[in-house]
């Protein structure tokens, strides 16, 4: 295993992108595509074979790494600041579904960019490299640096190649993500000092600051951390009253950087929540759970009521992406091992049914240069096999049995449901869970009502050319469908890699 | 026999096989032949007939044993659901009639639509569906039911939405879906409430997680951790399911726009299985549904009013599938109206004598349809008998076993109404002799309107093929007898009753028998026919006195209200119009303007302090001297304060 | 003799505020600049009290001539007829500029009297010193002159020289600012 | 009561804030530069009043206050010659003419 390593697998696209940007590289687009492709393909079967060689077992870290600098010294000493990597049971799964979804996203892109090719291409090397170093890092500063560099690529993936108010989306998108980062920096310092005051070190360790927690820290102050934690990832997840970056900046992002937005970066809020809030914070989500479920119920139902209310087809999509995040919140506030599960299985089912329909409302955009409903109709003619992928993932996404939704629907919904995190008839789990539970009709009316809207019913004439699939797209959607429905049939084959570390964290919280 | 009971499983496994074949064969462009996709499709149903009839036979034998295999499907935590099979009598009387029907109409299907483009995806659907069925029948545990539940809706989505490019086809596959789904969401808030309030039990008896075998210790457990409103509710969330999926008052209207799918489908999906499926679960679900008399009171209402109300729809239908789509609706109703009053043999009798019978009144229907080149309409057919008589006759048998008038209909109805008989229930029991009366009147209107008098269309008529009449005939046999066969009369030569053979508790033994009541709904049948013939038939239309014209001219807002279905689909619609979306949009509107509203404000308005701030920088030194100045005195200020203090 | 130091200190002050007062606010620059001068001269006379008869006598002759003189023919350079206009900025300036001055006053008198509370220690951050007997002859006999000039040319003799070339460069560099650009004389008269 | 330091620094206190009152609001340039007159001016004889009351030996401050009035000379000239280069291209005084600061 001594091939394994994590700092290839996270400073490789770095250096990658360097090499696309280079002027000694030629300046070819097909040439550009396909050393980026090609090179994301082989990111994607090491970060497989991380997963293959993980000890799901062993709770703590795994794959630890920690770049010492040439006087054999941390990076930043004197603060405790060091370049640490590990993996355990919640990066893992995510680690590969951040090169799986960069993958597809690199096969999507042929149509769907046209200009600044390489620089393309190494933008969104700079984003994996930041989502993985998020995943993996084992620093809270390091942590924090790489949450902020994958602002600086997003912001200039949505503003150059984007559609529509591209600017104004990819402003209000940094805007807000530095928003709530500012808070989780507040967090970081205040625990950071509160840690040296206790301890008499500086660290960032984010294993020393997890289990040296019993040190007496302020109530006040410890939930001073924990929102400021918070407010980050719920812009993030996003939270409803923090998310209305969502819809602009899916909008007017291009295709593939929908993809990633909608595939892994919403997934780094429900990270963030497992990783700090609960597992850095047994006590006080304990205290915060109500809220998570109240704001996870209002979340759920409220942006699937926005949701029906759509003409536009990818802003649909976005609400959709909203309520099921909502799901993962509810799932966390349950607070039991079945409803944690849930939330991770639901940020699996998510990133690839979201991602599924980004790229189909790519597909629709590029034929018919339109996302109105009122314009399409009856593509399903010309367009059957979108069609019929289109059907599997609104099937997917509404909850059908068998597919990958549907387990992780379950498993949430029996965690909040059986949880005692809230007491009161009203503000019961059971009331709210059963409130969450009508999204279900919602959550089937409106992605029905997309499909019937676009594919069914009669077409118009000018949709006569409206070719297929492309093989590119074709291809990107079946390692979609793959896993949606493997894994929709067989949920322990992701729940088991990070099942005994959500039981570990459960019975942290029991403590 | 053991060899079958033990594997059980190759009934549902083989549609999916098929089904996988059939999808893969098409993508990749294997095959164009169409009947591989039949063989495909009636080879693994066929299998599943014949193993169902042993496994029928074997537990007639062995009318006490049930045999359930579990697999372990999800195990986190302390949630651990198992898929499995479940063989009692009950599942192998299902299995039978399902694959019987599937069988008989996959058949069928191939006259109905080897013209059609969609043939290979047509019969991938159907497999789907009756793997899906088959699963759903011998599910295990009320978890597995619900995720075949919602997989035969998903089925009967894909294929009533099978001419997906016609938009009535589309948007009634769209509600029959949503619809459905109003009822699973009742059902899965139902189930993850009974199994919230017996978690305790299951855990420490080790059985299997909402096993049906066990329901009734786990449902008490549960009434007494809930309490009886709690548990009310609850059972209340389960009963949805099977009023959705029966299509039950208030959640019937879907069923007659999903006579907009193949005619095939309607009779396999919309009249034999899927809608049966809701009674099915209701007699699974029995042990819950017991315990909470409140429910079963409003499960006898919900089922006699559906009865009643879909009858009289079923009186003004013009529409051929349509009237037989609310007639399934009423007997529907019957059923659900039987198990509420307790009468479970006898409810499921019906249901399985109705699944014949309506499965070939519908095949007859669709037979009309097909030779009068898609013509529905039941005012430009007649005088029919003449050019098709199998289809004419098969259909006269459906007609008189539905009216109960001596063929299978008669039997099992007739267990209905005695039930309710010595029951007491006499309002429910007028309810349902008026039913009876007004479908023995709809249904011989059909008969005449279509097969007798002269021929009142435009349409070329063409003769359907034998492939499509010879499943109608193997059809009539039970439709005629299945009712005789298991009434009890042929106990001397081994077939015992039904109710000894299916029940809950334990065998009703013969009650008093008397001959009122059979008598009496006889000649509410007659009265019926004859009702159908003075108006319809030409034979009787002597005796025709005008009286349809006092009818249409007093009775005009009766009429209006039939023939507009009670306006529940306007209601309906004018909701959805008038409420969920004006919810919609106002939270719509709510997000875009005061949520993002107030983050753009902040935004706008940082962009306006700049540009206040900007204007001290106007190019006048002085400016900047007094704003130095100002800020020194701020400065200083702030030092001296914070010395004083 | 306290008498008359108070007699003299206040009558200067007393000149002193008014006639600063005068030299701002008169509309006519004439009547400023009139003012001004008198404003220097009573600043001399509080020198004398302060026992610096040298700095007294430099305020004459730098301030209360050279200055005045400098200022009064940069103004028959560019006076317009419209001067007279030009008293006051426009009003929320000036009442900012009365407010921040006030403020200013408040905060250093707030400072020296030491919270307002006693007039009559002194800052706390100084210590009055009495001088020497000798500087105290040596100021009899000379003044203070003898000492400064000790200074100048002993310990303060590199800034001292530092000024002179500081000087120099003003000589220069005001006659070459002052000079009329020959180029811009030959566009203005090009664009006319 | 003796005539103290404290009353020097009242006076220069006044006379410093009258000298801020015509920087700011005048709009004559040659006031501004007449405004900067009196600011040093207050500023010399707070430098005398320390050297009288704290430092008679060695009279540092009137050493500085000698530098100051150099400087004030030397910025008087250099600032009227400067007016002299504005006044020449543009004919105004006023100084809310010279407002090419502003971008």
């Amino acid at each position: 295993m001594e091939f394994l390593s994590l700092n290839i697998l996270i400073f490789a696209p770095l250096i990658v992108a360097g090499i696309i940007l280079s002027p000694l590289f030629p300046n070819d687009e097909i040439i550009v595509r396909r050393f980026a492709k090609g090179f994301s393909g082989i990111l994607f079967i090491y970060s497989i074979l991380f997963m293959i060689f993980f000890k799901p077992y062993n709770t703590g870290y795994q794959f630890k790494e920690t770049i010492k600098l040439f006087s054999n010294t941390n990076w930043i000493e004197p603060l405790g600041i060091s370049l640490s990597f590990g993996l355990d049971g919640i990066s893992v799964m995510l680690v590969v579904l951040t090169t799986f979804l960069v993958m597809l996203a690199l096969i999507a892109s042929k149509k769907s960019i046209t200009t600044k090719h390489k620089l393309y291409y190494s933008l969104i090397l700079v984003l994996t490299t930041a989502i993985l170093g998020i995943v993996t890092s084992r620093d809270l500063f390091l942590f924090f640096l790489f949450w902020e560099l994958e602002l600086i690529p997003m912001y200039f993936l949505i503003s150059i190649w984007g559609t529509g108010k591209k600017e104004y989306s990819a402003m209000k998108f940094v805007l807000y993500t530095f928003f709530g980062s500012l808070f989780m920096l507040g967090g970081i310092l205040l625990l950071n000092y509160f840690h040296f005051l206790n301890t008499g070190i500086y660290t960032f360790s984010i294993e020393a600051l997890t289990y040296s927690r019993h040190y007496d820290i302020p109530f006040i102050v410890k939930a001073l951390i924990f929102l400021g934690f918070f407010i980050a990832f719920a812009v993030k997840l996003p939270i409803v009253p923090l998310h209305t970056w969502l819809p602009n900046a899916h909008v007017d992002a291009p295709t593939p950087v929908s993809m990633l937005l909608a595939g892994i970066l919403l997934k780094m809020g429900g990270y963030g929540l497992i990783r700090f809030n609960t597992q850095m914070f047994p006590e006080m989500i304990k205290i915060f759970a109500p809220m998570l479920i109240v704001l996870g119920v209002i979340n759920i139902i409220y942006a699937a009521f926005i949701a029906l209310a759509q003409k536009d087809l990818k802003l649909l999509i976005a609400y959709s992406s909203i309520s099921h995040m909502g799901f993962v919140l509810l799932g966390l506030g349950a607070l039991n091992t079945i409803g944690i599960t849930g939330a991770m299985f639901q940020m699996l089912a998510h990133a690839l049914i979201s991602a599924g329909l980004f790229l189909i409302v790519g597909v629709i955009y590029l034929r018919t240069k339109t996302r109105i409903f009122s314009h399409l109709g009856g593509l399903g003619q010309v367009m059957p096999k979108a069609f019929y992928f289109t059907m599997l993932l609104a099937l997917a996404s509404l909850g059908l049995p068998l597919l990958v939704g549907f387990a992780a629907e379950v498993m949430i919904f029996y965690g909040a449901f059986t949880s005692n995190s809230l007491d009161g008839f009203i503000l019961s789990n059971q009331f709210m869970t059963a409130l969450a539970a009508i999204s279900i009709i919602i959550t089937a009316a409106y992605l029905l009502w997309m499909l019937q809207k676009i594919f069914m019913g009669n077409m118009f004439e000018k949709w006569q050319k409206a070719y297929d699939l492309t093989p590119q797209e074709a291809i990107a959607l079946t390692f979609l469908s793959i896993p949606i429905v493997l894994f929709g049939l067989y949920p322990e084959g992701v729940t088991s890699l990070f099942l005994p570390f959500v039981d570990n964290l459960v019975s942290n919280l029991a403590l | 026999m053991e060899f079958f009971i033990n594997n059980v499983w190759i009934i549902p496994a083989l549609p999916l096989w098929s089904f996988l074949l059939i999808l893969f064969g098409r993508i990749f462009n294997v095959y164009e032949n169409k009947y591989i996709s039949l063989a495909l499709t009636a080879g693994s149903t066929f299998i599943g007939f014949i193993s169902s009839i042993f496994i029928l036979f074997y537990c007639i034998n062995n009318p006490e044993t049930s045999t359930q295999y579990n697999i372990l499907w999800l195990d986190t935590g302390n949630l651990k659901f198992s898929i499995g099979w479940l063989v009692d009598n009950l599942a192998a009387m299902m299995l039978v009639v399902v694959t019987s029907i599937s069988l008989l109409i996959q058949i069928y299907s191939h006259g109905y639509m080897e013209q059609d483009k969609g043939y290979h995806r047509f019969f991938a659907y159907l497999v789907l569906f009756n793997f899906s069925m088959l699963a759903l029948v011998l599910s295990t545990n009320l978890f597995q039911t619900y995720i075949f539940w919602e997989l035969v809706g998903v089925s009967s989505y894909l294929l009533i939405g099978f001419w997906f490019y016609k938009p009535s086809a589309a948007q009634a596959a769209k509600k029959a879906f949503i619809i459905n789904r109003i009822g699973d969401c009742g059902l899965l808030v139902g189930t993850l409430a009974l199994l919230f309030y017996s978690l305790n039990w299951w855990t420490s008896s080790q059985n299997i997680l909402l096993e049906f075998a066990t329901l009734g210790q786990a449902g008490s457990l549960a009434l007494a951790n809930a309490g009886p409103v709690l548990f009310g509710l609850l059972a209340l969330g389960l009963l949805f399911g099977p009023i959705a999926k029966s299509a039950q008052i208030p959640l019937h209207t879907w069923l007659a726009d999903a006579m907009e799918g193949p005619t095939p489908i309607s009779a396999l999906i919309h009249a034999a299985t899927m809608v049966a499926a809701g009674v099915y679960l209701i007699a699974r679900l029995y042990p819950v549904f017991e315990l909470s008399p409140q429910i079963m009171t409003i499960m006898v209402w919900v089922g006699a009013i559906t009865a009643f109300i879909a009858a009289t729809i079923a009186i003004t239908q013009t529409d051929i599938k349509k009237c037989l789509a609310y007639s399934t609706c009423s007997q529907l109703g019957y059923m659900v109206l039987a198990m509420g009053v307790g009468a479970y043999s006898a409810g499921l009798f019906h249901l399985i004598t109705h699944a014949y019978f309506k499965a070939m009144l519908f095949l007859c229907s669709g037979a009309v349809i097909h030779s009068l080149a898609d013509q529905q309409n039941m005012k430009y057919m007649g005088g029919l008998r003449k050019k098709i008589p199998i289809v004419a006759y098969t259909y006269l048998i459906g007609t008189l076993a539905i009216a109960g008038l001596f063929l299978s209909g008669f039997w099992s109805k007739e267990a209905i109404l005695l039930s309710l008989y010595i029951q007491g229930k006499n309002l429910l029991l007028i309810i349902a002799l008026i039913t009876a009366f007004m479908t023995a009147y709809y249904m011989f209107r059909s008969y005449f309107m279509v097969f007798e008098g002269e021929y009142r269309g435009h349409a070329h008529f063409h003769k359907p093929s034998k492939i499509m009449t010879v499943p109608l005939i193997i059809l009539a046999v039970p439709s005629a007898l299945i009712g005789f066969i298991f009434s009890g009369s042929l106990k001397s030569i081994g077939i015992g009753s039904f109710d000894s053979f299916i029940f809950y508790g334990h065998a009703l033994h013969e009650a008093h028998v008397s001959l009122f009541l059979p008598i009496c709904s006889l000649i509410i049948a007659t009265l019926g026919f004859l009702l159908a013939g003075i108006i319809y038939w030409d034979k009787l239309k002597s005796l025709y006195c005008n009286c349809f014209k006092l009818v249409e001219k007093y009775f005009s807002p009766l009429y209006k209200l039939s023939t507009n279905k009670w306006y529940f689909d306007d209601f309906n619609n004018l909701l959805i119009k008038y409420l969920i979306l004006p919810i919609s949009e106002l939270i719509s509107i709510f997000d875009k303007y005061v949520i993002d509203g107030f983050i753009n404000l902040c935004g706008i308005s940082t962009l306006y302090k700049g540009k206040a701030v900007s204007l001290l920088q106007n190019g006048n030194i002085q400016t900047y001297l007094v704003t130095a100045l100002l800020s020194f005195i701020a400065i200083i200020t702030v030092v001296f304060l914070i010395y004083i203090i | 003799m306290e008498v008359l130091q108070f007699l003299f200190f206040g009558m200067f002050a007393l000149v002193i505020v008014i006639s600063a007062l005068g030299a701002i606010f008169c509309r006519n620059i004439i009547h400023s600049i009139v003012s001004l001068v008198i404003t220097f001269l009573s600043v001399s006379g509080i020198f004398i009290l302060l026992n610096a008869d040298f700095l007294a006598i430099s305020q004459i002759i730098i301030y209360a001539v050279g200055i005045t003189i400098l200022l009064v023919f940069s103004l028959m350079f560019t006076t317009t007829k419209d001067d007279n206009k030009l008293w006051l900025a426009f009003a929320p300036r000036t009442i900012l500029a009365f407010v921040v001055a006030g403020t200013l006053f408040i905060l250093l008198m707030f400072n020296i009297t030491n919270k307002f509370t006693d007039f009559n220690i002194n800052p706390k951050s100084f210590i009055t010193k009495a001088p020497k007997e000798s500087t105290i002859e040596l100021l009899k006999k000379q003044g203070t002159t003898p000492i400064i000039g000790k200074q100048l040319l002993t310990k303060y003799v590199l800034p001292f020289e530092i000024l002179s070339i500081l000087l120099l460069g003003v000589i220069i560099g005001a006659a070459v600012i002052a000079k009329k650009d020959t180029n811009e004389k030959n566009r203005a008269s090009e664009s006319a | 009561m003796e005539l103290g330091l404290v009353h020097y620094l009242i006076l220069v206190a006044i006379l410093f804030c009258i000298g801020i009152l015509g920087l700011i609001i005048s709009r004559n340039i040659v006031k501004i530069l007449i405004s900067i007159e009196i600011l040093l001016n207050a500023v010399n004889i707070n430098f005398a009043a320390f050297a009288n009351f704290g430092d008679l030996d060695e009279a540092k401050g009137q050493v500085f206050a000698i530098f100051i009035m150099a400087i004030a000379a030397a910025e008087i000239a250099l600032g009227l010659a400067i007016l002299i280069a504005c006044y020449n291209n543009r004919h105004s005084i006023d100084i809310e003419d010279y407002t090419s600061l502003k971008s």
